[in-house]
């Protein structure tokens, strides 16, 4: 396995994609499109497309990039920074990762930046894809979907959805599960924008007897969670990634004001309670920098990833939380404004946590691999 | 005396049985609900403007003030015996101010007779609005430096300068601020508390968008306005500081109060409603709310001792500090943990979940910021050296 | 119910004891019989009866000073400070409490100092009565009593033993149990001392076949639990404030330590971290006090007293470990070393923390009570 | 080169299981099997004797060492083969010692040719047993505060002063330490790094007895010590606290491994063992060992990398010092747990649990201590300002 260290390529690669970020997507370009009611920039995501990021998980005989995990994750880590929206996570990393296996036709247009992915996965307030109660009755040979997804990212955005459904069994079993890769504009398929704290495109799906032919499952049927998980697990590394990018992007930004502001006649930054709990958050952010990078290399290492991948996420999530607390209070009355960019961090890693499994889901995979 | 204050819980409790609009009865606690007063307050409902009405009539907006200012004179214990009964009611507070959370205990202890019988009573029956200006740009947690300036015209004080976080202030009648009346004087002397009219010529407020959306505080300008001297300093002049500092105190208590969940009673149950099953059964959740429950029983206990203290002229003194520091350190807590427990679903602001949560965040940084507080303790509680 | 602040007469005990255990129970005098391998001092003990400290629970009629739970808190806090070891807390806290409701004529020879009793509870490494498997069979109108105790409070050096033992029922039903109050040199009763970390008197007791009568019974057969209830309560309330006592005694020498100590040419005292880390400790020392408090208050007056002595004994033990990691942390060096006192402290908290229940045992019932 | 590794760890493997006395293979790993070595060191077993020799014949007591000192030639990949497969035959580590942690790193550093033949091998092959002499009393973190001097007499130095916390110098042959060669000098210059025969007159050690009731540690006094000349001072005269400083941040990557619990690679359920059913089942303590395995796991991986930018050249530098601010408060974090597990259980001293959870008490403080870490961190890695 590589070494957890980024190889020149990936140096390259972070370099490119950061000099690209800060000049198209600094955190300016979010509030624009928070302001906008806008969850991304098209216009930015065909370049991001240009260069390769769309297809950064497709094989190069779909026209991808095909540049790997650790890769992905290293862009989503500089898109974390700077809090740049695009269908990344959903598209890039999770659909292509899923419609990978079977070789789908449409991973072509995953990698050009056309095809654009809603996860219908969830069903409750918590991550929990073998919760689905979402049924697909058998009508001949179709299936007629009906239920509701909550928490469906790029809901309202996206030309086509993976939705999770249930063909045989009940809710709370891993068997049974059946992935479907449809048409967003389906007859019977309702979408409402859930309007997240976080401005990004998350959505409530209403099926109603919405229509699917065998052509459009993905993997197996009944077994739609084996052709989901390695998806999920690309897609929480990913996701891990990002919030590792936001929490050095929040403390960069919180380091720059200790270092500038002044208070009864001292640089804030001078006090040694406000040093020891950077000098803490710097450290929290290094170990879970590992935690992330491993990940991707787990991942393309094609091991067992669940542990791995788990730990990153987990590790993100606490990171991101202690990180977004610290720069708002660091920071004082104008980290509480709207004028001021750090509570669009908070915002952000409060709903990371939650997407894909939140800490305690995550912990608890860690934990029993340890025997807990 | 148990007996005595037994009836007064019983005489107490069938006034509220019998003034209560039903209307009210169990209402949601919001910024929908509550009630502000002021010239320009619109009330809710009519229900709203009874039960205000009545409460004022019976002097239970400002329980503990004196009667011939619209107040209750209650004792401590009787308040709290009220607190408890319109909890058990259901009834929600007639009337929320600054002008009773603040301007009323500094004209108490320092203002003139003639302040006291000029502000007191419109206070108390909610017909004046106040908000507070303390707060300026730049200074942050260093209060005392004023730079709003009153230059001393004769029959006037000519104010220019501004104030930020000044709560509501556009909706406000009346402020109460920190001027600097000499300015050659040392940062915490030379500083006055000023009362001004918001309607006084030159007086502009800009609300400020919060991250969680609201815009609870505005910033204050003061272009040449004129303040007739008559009754508008607050303590002796060049004192103000004085002034500021016992309001401080006050103010760290009411907002650490929050965290003890004293005020609304509410537990975390309570305010997560029901859990989602994989919350429920995530040891790291539950877990920290268990101990979130433990340290805000405590916090409450504290505050009900503190207030004790106070009452027995033991000074509480510099030792508030605690008080604002832990309650808001575990508001912020409390808030966390239900966000987490609710998921998803608190994710969209409909939800009612994320605005409060965020709200939260300002706790330990207005009104002394948590290190503030720290050093508070440390320096003058613990009597740490400085080198 | 009387307020949270010491009233006068508590206010002068409270005095009273502090001017007395410095003068005879510093800490050197706890160091003193650690070295002689001696749990307690029994001199001391006689002069704390006659000061009415072992009849601080027992009526007047039975020759006690019956000042009532807050008043044996105020004793355990002042106890605490300065590691001041006694049989105060089993003889005249726990076994007055479980002896007072059936009127006991052992009631007087508690409250003279003369009868010292063990506390044959738990027989797991948590403290668990309802486990309690210890097999009480009758023979007759006579029982033998079989099976093993641990973690014995005064269990060597104790004349007389309660011992819960299971007349009916099976482990952890909490029916079925019976208190019973014998001698400790009755036949087949062995007592080994386990060495504990605190350097107090625990020990494992082992009944082989221990002859008890009808007369030995406290409260009602097979309803052992309720009569001893009321006991643990009170207990659990006294070992907080011990607690609570020990928390102030080394935040107070920590503090010493901080205004005196000078490093890189400054009063360590100065450093803003320690400063923000002392202040935090005194909060959570006073957020503590008033849980303490409380929980006398309760006690005293008679009302449900579960929720209130389990909030103190989970905060006292939380405190307390907060208190003894920054005293040794502060310290530095020297903190570690035998020749200083801080361990003392971290041990006795250590062994309070685990005595009477711990941290998760005490707030899942404070948790419950808040619909946990 | 995954072939080449995957031959070695065969090598390797078969090595270990011939050469391993069946009498090691999974014993437990504490203070009565470990293997200090030394002039009067007397092993705990023939086996132990055995498996040190054999050890040091293939160069494996020093794996990365150069060959001709008895070291292996090993790279970093390899010894991490090494390692793993020491672990997974259950082979006790064959020596430990303050030489190869400390000395001989600064030997191969700092040190001439002769300083590296005349000690090092004696590291390799167990003969000598060293110890650190750098704290002093009332020095506490302020490590270049050094007091002990050693004067020029020509041929030798004669050596006065007090060194603390010297681990095991009533055990050690030699001891290297910081003495003050200028004292006219400002503070960190002056200083040498000097080896001294323990042997010598005038040097006297009295054990220090810690609250775990070990005694690891001595005082350590030097009353006019003569220093012969020749090979006493490692690296340039005067200028030993750049020897000092380069075996800090060595020290601190040490004790921060433990935080890992890579070098025993051993969960905490290893370590608790069968858990009490009602300790299994509350949630705070679940939570509490949930976290520290997370967080432990991810810390290993960051030793690792850590490790990978340092022999990548990229110089890891002063975050080291987050290594061992984390390594050591994670160490804390897992004992507490332990006892917590263990509940009454671990409280006899018997049981063997409360003395190692007392003694990661010292982690961090020893080495340099989590606020000077802090310290570090914020100062040269955050660069953030002193006013």
């Amino acid at each position: 396995m590589e070494k957890l260290l980024d190889t020149e390529d990936e140096t390259l690669l972070r370099d490119a994609a950061r000099g690209f970020l800060d000049e198209n997507a600094p955190v300016s370009a979010f509030r624009a499109n928070r302001d906008a009611g806008r969850a991304f920039d098209p216009a930015l995501w065909a370049e991001m497309a240009q260069m390769g990021w769309a297809g950064v998980l497709v094989p190069e005989d779909h026209g991808g990039a095909d540049m790997g995990h650790r890769a992905a994750g290293i862009l989503a880590e500089e898109m974390g920074k700077t809090l740049a929206a695009s269908p990344f996570l959903s598209s890039a990393v999770i659909a292509a990762t899923a419609l990978r296996a079977s070789g789908s036709d449409r991973l072509a247009q995953i990698a050009s930046g056309e095809a654009l992915y809603a996860l219908a996965i969830d069903e409750h307030a918590k991550h929990a894809p073998a919760r689905t109660a979402l049924a697909a009755r058998r009508e001949g040979n179709a299936f007629r979907l009906s239920g509701t997804k909550r928490f469906v990212a790029d809901g309202t955005s996206a030309g086509r959805v993976l939705v999770l459904a249930r063909t045989s069994g009940a809710e709370g079993e891993a068997q049974g599960l059946t992935l479907f890769d449809i048409d967003a504009n389906r007859a019977g398929l309702s979408r409402q924008a859930m309007n997240s704290i976080d401005a990004r495109d998350f959505a409530t799906l209403d099926f109603d007897a919405v229509e699917a032919t065998g052509d459009d499952i993905v993997g197996e049927a009944d077994n739609g969670l084996a052709a989901l998980a390695p998806a999920l697990r690309a897609g929480q590394a990913a996701l891990a990634a990002e919030l590792g990018g936001l929490s050095s992007g929040i403390a960069a930004i919180t380091l720059g004001y200790l270092k500038e502001r002044k208070q009864f006649d001292r640089t804030i930054g001078s006090f040694q309670a406000l040093q020891h709990r950077a000098a803490h958050l710097f450290s929290e952010i290094e170990v879970t920098a590992s935690a992330i990078a491993n990940a991707g290399r787990v991942l393309d290492a094609g091991a067992a990833s669940d542990v791995a991948v788990s730990l990153a996420k987990a590790r993100a999530t606490q990171t991101a939380k202690l990180a977004v607390m610290e720069g708002v209070q660091m920071h004082g009355g104008i980290g509480m404004t709207d004028e001021y960019d750090a509570g669009f961090f908070m915002k952000r890693a409060r709903v990371g946590a939650e997407w894909l499994g939140d800490y305690g889901h995550h912990a608890a995979i860690v934990a029993a691999s340890r025997g807990l | 005396m148990p007996d005595t204050s037994e009836d007064f819980r019983a005489e107490i409790a069938a006034w509220i049985a019998e003034n209560l609009p039903p209307a009210l009865r169990g209402a949601p606690r919001d910024e929908t609900t509550i009630c502000w007063g002021g010239r320009n307050w619109v009330f809710a409902s009519e229900a709203q403007r009874q039960w205000l009405e009545r409460c004022h009539a019976r002097g239970l907006t400002c329980p503990r003030w004196p009667t011939d200012v619209g107040g209750g004179g209650l004792s401590r214990a009787e308040e709290k015996i009220l607190r408890e009964e319109m909890l058990n009611a259901g009834a929600p507070s007639p009337l929320e101010s600054f002008g009773i959370w603040m301007l009323g205990p500094a004209l108490l202890k320092f203002g003139t007779e003639e302040q006291k019988q000029a502000h007191l009573p419109d206070i108390t029956a909610g017909r004046i609005r106040w908000c507070q200006g303390y707060s300026e740009p730049g200074a942050g947690s260093d209060l005392a430096n004023v730079q709003t300036r009153a230059e001393d015209m004769g029959d006037h004080w000519l104010v220019n300068g501004q104030k930020i976080w000044t709560s509501y202030a556009n909706k406000a009648d009346k402020i109460f601020a920190l001027v600097r009346t000499d300015r050659d004087a040392p940062k915490h002397l030379g500083i006055s508390f000023m009362l001004i009219d918001m309607t006084s010529p030159g007086v502009t407020t800009r609300p400020i968008k919060l991250i969680s959306g609201a815009s609870p505080f505005c910033e204050t300008f003061f272009d040449n306005v004129k303040v007739p001297k008559e009754g508008a300093i607050v303590g002796t002049q060049d004192r103000g500081w004085d002034v500021a500092k016992y309001l401080l105190t006050h103010e760290r208590e009411m907002i650490g109060a929050g965290g003890g969940g004293l005020l609304s009673g509410s537990t975390l149950t309570d305010m997560i409603g029901t859990m989602d099953a994989d919350a429920a059964q995530d040891p790291v959740l539950r877990a920290e709310a268990m101990e979130l429950e433990v340290d805000a029983m405590a916090f409450a206990l504290t505050m009900e001792r503190y207030k004790d203290m106070a009452e027995a002229g033991q000074g509480v003194g510099h030792a508030s500090a605690m008080l604002k520091y832990y309650g808001t350190e575990l508001n912020k807590r409390r808030h966390e943990i239900i966000m987490s427990a609710r998921g998803s679903d608190a994710l969209a602001w409909e939800a009612g979940n994320a605005a409060p949560w965020l709200r939260t965040k300002a706790n330990s940084i207005e009104g002394g910021t948590s290190e503030v507080m720290l050093d508070i303790i440390s320096k003058r509680v613990l009597d740490l050296p400085s080198k």
